[in-house]
């Protein structure tokens, strides 16, 4: 797939310096009171963001072809089936058909 | 699909399984056979993510001062050396791509230490909650209001972090096998496919790490 | 012979001719699908039986709005089954307001039952006819499952959390009650036996009882007897909140979060206290964990809600 | 041919070793379908050990622990060691890649050590049977498993744990054999609908058996380390438990269906020598089901606890799940439409099968109404239901196609009237056995009952009747398939005259399966057109 290489040892540098970056960066925020429940979203999407850099170059699937993105996505969006689901009942776990709370 | 010169050239060099029309062939299969296994991977760790986000929604309270008790400090640490160890990984595969030998088996070996060290400083948050008797179980105390919840933080604290240290130390023989057939020369640029299905899986360790730091260490920092 | 081959349940509540329309309804549909494939499946296997003169097969291969037919049919049948399935469904997941409210405890092959009145029961329950009943059930120990099949209802007992199922009889008698859920050894020996009585009659059972202690009034000397008067005065002046029309309320909570004091609620700020601190408290209150018994909280709960419960109608 | 026997994949060598470390997908086929062979005698003998003790309400055979014994193990061997690996590591690992072509499957020293590991779980639960057994249901609910039974859970968890990675390496053994080998021509609407269903049982071996290993490992875990992460007293909770089991253990069951789907698919094709009907709606009904069938599992827990707002949701997408089976049922009979039918013993298999999915599947609906299920959940209603999908369906399947390619596998054909008569006996047995007990479920009596009220007495005798029927029809093909080995016609090539790649090379088939790389240029099923005119054996020699 790769005939000659794609990533330089500069980019795969530059990479490996965004990731600490956004490492520091997560660190941070997380001392930080961003207020309701923006910390988590704050947590989370740095490290989505490393996540996809890591799987990019790192992985090289962005230079691989299209069914490798289709088996990287199949894994997340299971992992995300099986979250809902479960966090759903969770949630919605003393919630009447009507919406309202059970309360005897 | 690349040259007719290629394939015969890797035909030599590697024991091209008899199922394989060609080298190519046998790459992109070994390839995707690597990333479907990460796909199961993904869920084996995502049974374990779905427990923590289950009971952190139902004891926010208590993840988070649970939480409180790691040392972000090692945390962040660990982070960085485990990304770093994801580069010398990328640059070993750059070296074997590009048929520098002594490059990759370097490489390779930085690696190995790199992981060492991340496995180091688990070991030693470990032995740390010995000490604070936050290892669940019988001998688990916790002051404070949150002493139930805490122990399921702590039992899961324990279950990821220790199966990713053992996905790294599995890694870590990976790397190992792997950099001894580098020194004997074992790959050439058109046959490097252990080093980069072994980059694949190390990257996967360490992605799942980049998760784990955020989830486990830095819960309810702000407060 | 046949008197000890039943074919249908007994239909003795509100709910079950409802469950048995329903299921019959499902069985029409199933039979008319059931013997149309298997006629179908008849009819072409003798009609093109590979016989002299029929050694190779005609063509049909495609037929886009056959398909199309035979996806819609279905989806819109199954969506019928799922609407009334939910209706009936509603009105089970639903107790009525101003049930008699039983409390019920399940432990390791054995059912507790407490009234109200105070009457204790093993394995029995005494219940007037045409009067809805709620049952608000709790594990000491695995899952059970409250099943009486002549009332169609189940519901599983799950251990730390409360969970209610209601009935209302339309027949004096006794029914079986089973445990649906395996618990261990003696799982196929949890029966009970559900005895439906006429109200005179339930009345007569009830006085009969040993004029004890009503569930509220052995709430309060456990109350008394544990020292949660001591924090927990009625003008709020204690170190814990006054508990006077607690029950059905919204409480704040610390770190802004607020909730429905339902017993659930009660129940885990017994067992542990600082799971959820009501605003301006401090978590000082012990945890009695394992102090008091599952039947003794329910009766704590009995107690509160006696306290002048707010009137709350659920949003009906 | 000269006097030397042509040399094929059982006499190319001989010996243990060249059985116990061979690379060849068809013997590995073999090493699996000998042990699950055992493995399902195992299971059969506690199933006739639970048939028995309920013959009497009282339950005389034997005391409640050792009955709970008996049912769970005859739940563990019979999914995990029997119905879950049946059809794709005998079947699947046999024909897929000579029905695309290749030589052998994607990673064969994968598909080695996915038996190894197979015989590794299994030893570890019979290891735990032996020692005393395990009392808590194939299901394992916690707190029971993990608190209050003292029987030998962690044991038998492991065992379930090593073998679903047998699982996980088949399924990737399949995407990539599938994706990667197929021979030219072969474009993904060509191939026949067992690779498109076993591409998507795959799917589920690979993203949920991860799921039931991580869960089964907490469970061994809290039981070890005593950890309170499912134990009510300590925070956990039991019905996290119950969503992590069941994410995988429904798709579990659509693992069992699926590939006998796709055996029947080739069968009522070969047997009515007709295209399927609606081809791709078959093939794209096999993708729904993997995909949707991940959906649903909340079905199982109406009554769990589950709060009422996921319960209807779970009811709604169970019912979506079904229309695929339905869709490919409708089209199955329509194939027979204008067919040219024979009635050989694995067409009977098919056929039955179908009548008796077809009942199933709609029992299926019963228990995803939510009004319904409420009475119905955890009684003998359920337990025949998934008899009828997993007996009446994928069983009856994996012994039509055992039948059909036996030919292929062993080059010699089975006594074709006694075949007929067992899968009769089969047949009538099976509905004995299990249609009593839907009425049983309705009447209201519960699942894992050692003893049961007296009123319940005569539908359990005419249940036990049926299982002894069905005993008898089980061993029968035991004993003449084995008989075949020696004593039956040598069969040609491709005796059903049929029109799958696998019959257009010698049986039983060389090692490497074809002698030159075959060409494909027609679809699947090709029954209009001779093989001839189907693929086109090239002159290049497939490199050995």
């Amino acid at each position: 797939m790769n005939d000659q290489p794609h990533m330089t040892v500069r980019s795969y540098i530059l990479i490996f310096l965004v990731l600490l970056a956004l490492t520091g960066l997560t660190t941070g925020v997380a001392f930080i009171d961003l207020g309701r429940g923006l910390n988590n979203v704050a947590a989370l999407t740095i490290a989505i963001a490393k996540a996809l850099l890591v799987i990019l170059y790192f992985m090289h699937a962005r230079y691989s072809d299209r069914f490798t993105w289709v088996i990287a996505a199949a894994g997340v969006f299971w992992l995300l089936i099986l979250l809902g689901g479960t966090m759903d009942d969770l949630i919605t776990r003393n919630l009447l058909p009507g919406g309202q709370y059970f309360t005897p | 699909m690349n040259s007719a010169a290629a394939p015969a050239a890797s035909d030599a060099l590697a024991a091209r399984a008899h199922q394989f029309e060609d080298a190519e062939q046998q790459h992109h299969a070994s390839w995707l056979g690597m990333w479907v296994f990460l796909a199961t991977e993904v869920m084996f760790f995502g049974g374990m993510f779905t427990c923590y986000a289950f009971y952190r929604a139902g004891y926010p309270g208590a993840f988070a001062a649970a939480s409180n008790q790691l040392d972000v400090l090692l945390g962040a640490i660990n982070t960085a050396v485990l990304i770093g160890s994801s580069l010398t990984m990328a640059l070993a595969v750059y070296s074997a791509e590009t048929g520098s030998r002594r490059a990759t088996v370097n490489f390779l070996l930085l690696t190995i230490l790199l992981g060492a060290i991340f496995l180091g400083i688990k070991s030693y948050e470990y032995h740390e909650k010995f000490v604070e008797h936050f290892v669940p179980g019988a001998a688990f105390r916790f002051e404070g209001p949150f002493a139930r919840p805490a122990e399921i933080f702590f039992s899961f604290y324990f279950a990821m972090t220790g199966m990713h240290a053992l996905h790294m130390v599995i890694g870590i023989g990976l790397l190992a096998v792997i950099a001894i057939k580098a020194r004997r020369g074992r790959f050439s640029p058109a046959y490097y496919t252990p080093v980069e299905l072994t980059g694949l899986y190390w990257h996967f360790v360490d992605l799942v790490w980049i998760f784990l730091f955020p989830l486990l260490y830095l819960v309810g920092r702000h407060l | 012979m046949w008197q000890n081959l039943p074919l249908f349940p007994e239909q003795a509540s509100t709910l079950a001719p409802r469950v048995d329309a329903l299921f019959y309804f499902l069985v029409a549909v199933s039979l008319f699908f059931g013997l149309l494939i298997a006629f179908l499946i008849v009819y072409f296997a003798v009609k093109y039986r590979r016989r002299p003169g029929r050694e190779r097969a005609g063509t049909f291969e495609e037929n886009l709005p056959l398909e199309i037919f035979w996806t819609a049919v279905p989806l819109g049948i199954s969506m019928v089954m799922f609407f009334w399935g939910a209706l009936v469904y509603f009105d089970y997941s639903e107790p009525p307001v101003g049930a008699l409210n039983i409390a019920l405890v399940g432990r390791q092959w054995m059912w507790k039952i407490q009234h109200q009145e105070g009457q204790r029961e093993i394995d029995e329950l005494h219940v007037p006819v045409g009067r809805p009943v709620k049952l608000t059930m709790t594990s000491e120990d695995v899952i059970h499952s409250f099943f009486i099949p002549a009332f169609r209802i189940k519901m599983d007992v799950l251990p730390g959390r409360y969970t209610t199922t209601w009935f209302q009889a339309t027949k004096a008698g006794e029914y079986q009650l089973f445990c649906a859920e395996y618990c261990g050894t003696q799982h196929s020996g949890m029966l009970g036996r559900i005895v439906v009585l006429e109200p005179a009659d339930y009345q007569r059972w009830l006085g009969g009882g040993a004029g004890g202690l009503t569930m509220a009034e052995a709430g309060q000397n456990l109350f008394q007897r544990l020292g949660c008067v001591t924090c927990h005065r009625a003008d709020g002046t204690g170190q814990g909140p006054s508990l006077v029309g607690l029950f059905g309320r919204q409480v704040k909570l610390q770190g802004g979060k607020s909730v429905v004091a339902d017993e659930g609620y009660i129940r885990e700020s017994i067992i542990d206290p600082r799971a959820k601190i009501v605003a301006g408290y401090q978590p000082v209150m012990p945890l009695f964990k394992g102090l008091v018994s599952e039947e003794g909280i329910l009766q704590l709960i009995a107690y509160i809600k006696s306290l002048g419960q707010e009137e709350r109608t659920v949003g009906k | 041919m000269n006097g030397a026997p042509r040399e094929h994949y059982l006499n190319v060598d001989y010996g243990i070793r060249s059985w116990l470390f061979t690379t060849d997908h068809k013997r590995i086929a073999w090493l699996y379908l000998l042990s699950l062979t055992l493995f399902f005698f195992i299971g059969g003998f506690f199933a006739t050990l639970i048939r028995i003790e309920l013959l009497t309400p009282q339950g005389d055979l034997v005391q409640s622990e050792t009955y709970n014994k008996f049912f769970t193990m005859h739940g563990v061997t019979m999914i995990f060691f029997f119905l879950i690996p049946s059809i794709p590591a005998v079947l699947g690992n046999f024909l897929i890649p000579m029905m695309i072509g290749a030589r052998d499957m994607a990673f064969p020293r994968l598909n080695l050590a996915s038996w190894y590991l197979f015989m590794f779980g299994g030893i570890f639960t019979l290891a735990a049977a032996a020692a005393g057994g395990v009392d808590t249901g194939w299901t394992f609910y916690t707190p029971y498993s993990s608190i209050y039974s003292n029987t030998h859970v962690v044991l038998t968890v492991v065992g379930v744990f090593i073998t679903g990675f047998s699982s996980i390496l088949t399924g990737l053994n399949f995407i990539v054999t599938i994706h990667k080998m197929r021979a030219p021509g072969l474009t993904w609407f060509r191939l026949p609908l067992f690779v498109w269903s076993h591409y998507a049982t795959s799917i589920i071996f690979i993203l949920g058996t991860p799921v039931i290993a991580i869960t089964l490992l907490l469970v061994g875990l809290e039981r070890v380390f005593h950890l309170g992460i499912f134990d009510p007293a300590r925070g956990g909770d039991p019905v996290l438990f119950q969503h992590l089991f069941w994410f995988y253990s429904h798709p579990a069951v659509y693992i069992m269906i699926l590939p006998a789907m796709g055996v029947v698919s080739e069968l009522i094709a070969a047997f009515s020598r007709k295209r399927i009907f609606g081809y791709t709606f078959v093939a794209f009904a096999s993708l729904a089901i993997a995909v949707i069938g991940f959906l649903v599992w909340g079905h199982h827990m109406f009554v769990a606890g589950e709060s009422v707002h996921s319960a209807m949701i779970f009811s709604f997408l169970s019912f979506l799940v079904a229309i695929p089976s339905a869709v490919k049922v409708f089209n199955w009979t329509a194939t027979l439409h204008k067919g040219s039918i024979s009635y050989d013993a694995p067409m009977l298999y098919a056929l039955g099968f179908i009548g008796l999915f077809t009942i199933g599947g709609l029992t299926g609906l019963f228990l995803a109404t939510l009004g319904f299920d409420i009475h119905v959940h955890d009684t003998y209603f359920v337990v025949a239901h998934f008899h009828y999908i997993m007996v009446g369906g994928s069983v009856m399947a994996y012994l039509g196609g055992i039948h059909f390619w036996w030919p292929k596998m062993t080059g010699r054909t089975y006594p074709e009237p006694v075949a007929r008569i067992a899968a009769l006996i089969v047949f009538l047995g099976f509905n004995l056995t299990f249609f009593p007990q839907f009425v049983l479920g309705y009447v209201g009596m519960p699942r894992r009952y050692h003893a049961y009220p007296p009123e319940f007495q005569v539908l359990n005798v005419f249940s036990s009747a049926g299982a002894s029927i069905l005993a008898v029809g089980y061993v029968l093909p035991l004993i003449y398939l084995v008989w075949s080995l020696r004593y039956g016609r040598v069969a040609g090539a491709n005796p059903w005259d049929a029109r799958g790649l696998e019959w257009q090379t010698p049986s039983p088939p060389p090692t490497h399966n074809f002698d030159t790389v075959p060409r494909v240029t027609e679809a699947a099923y090709a029954y209009d057109k001779e093989p001839e005119e189907v693929y086109e054996f090239g002159s290049s020699p497939s490199r050995v």
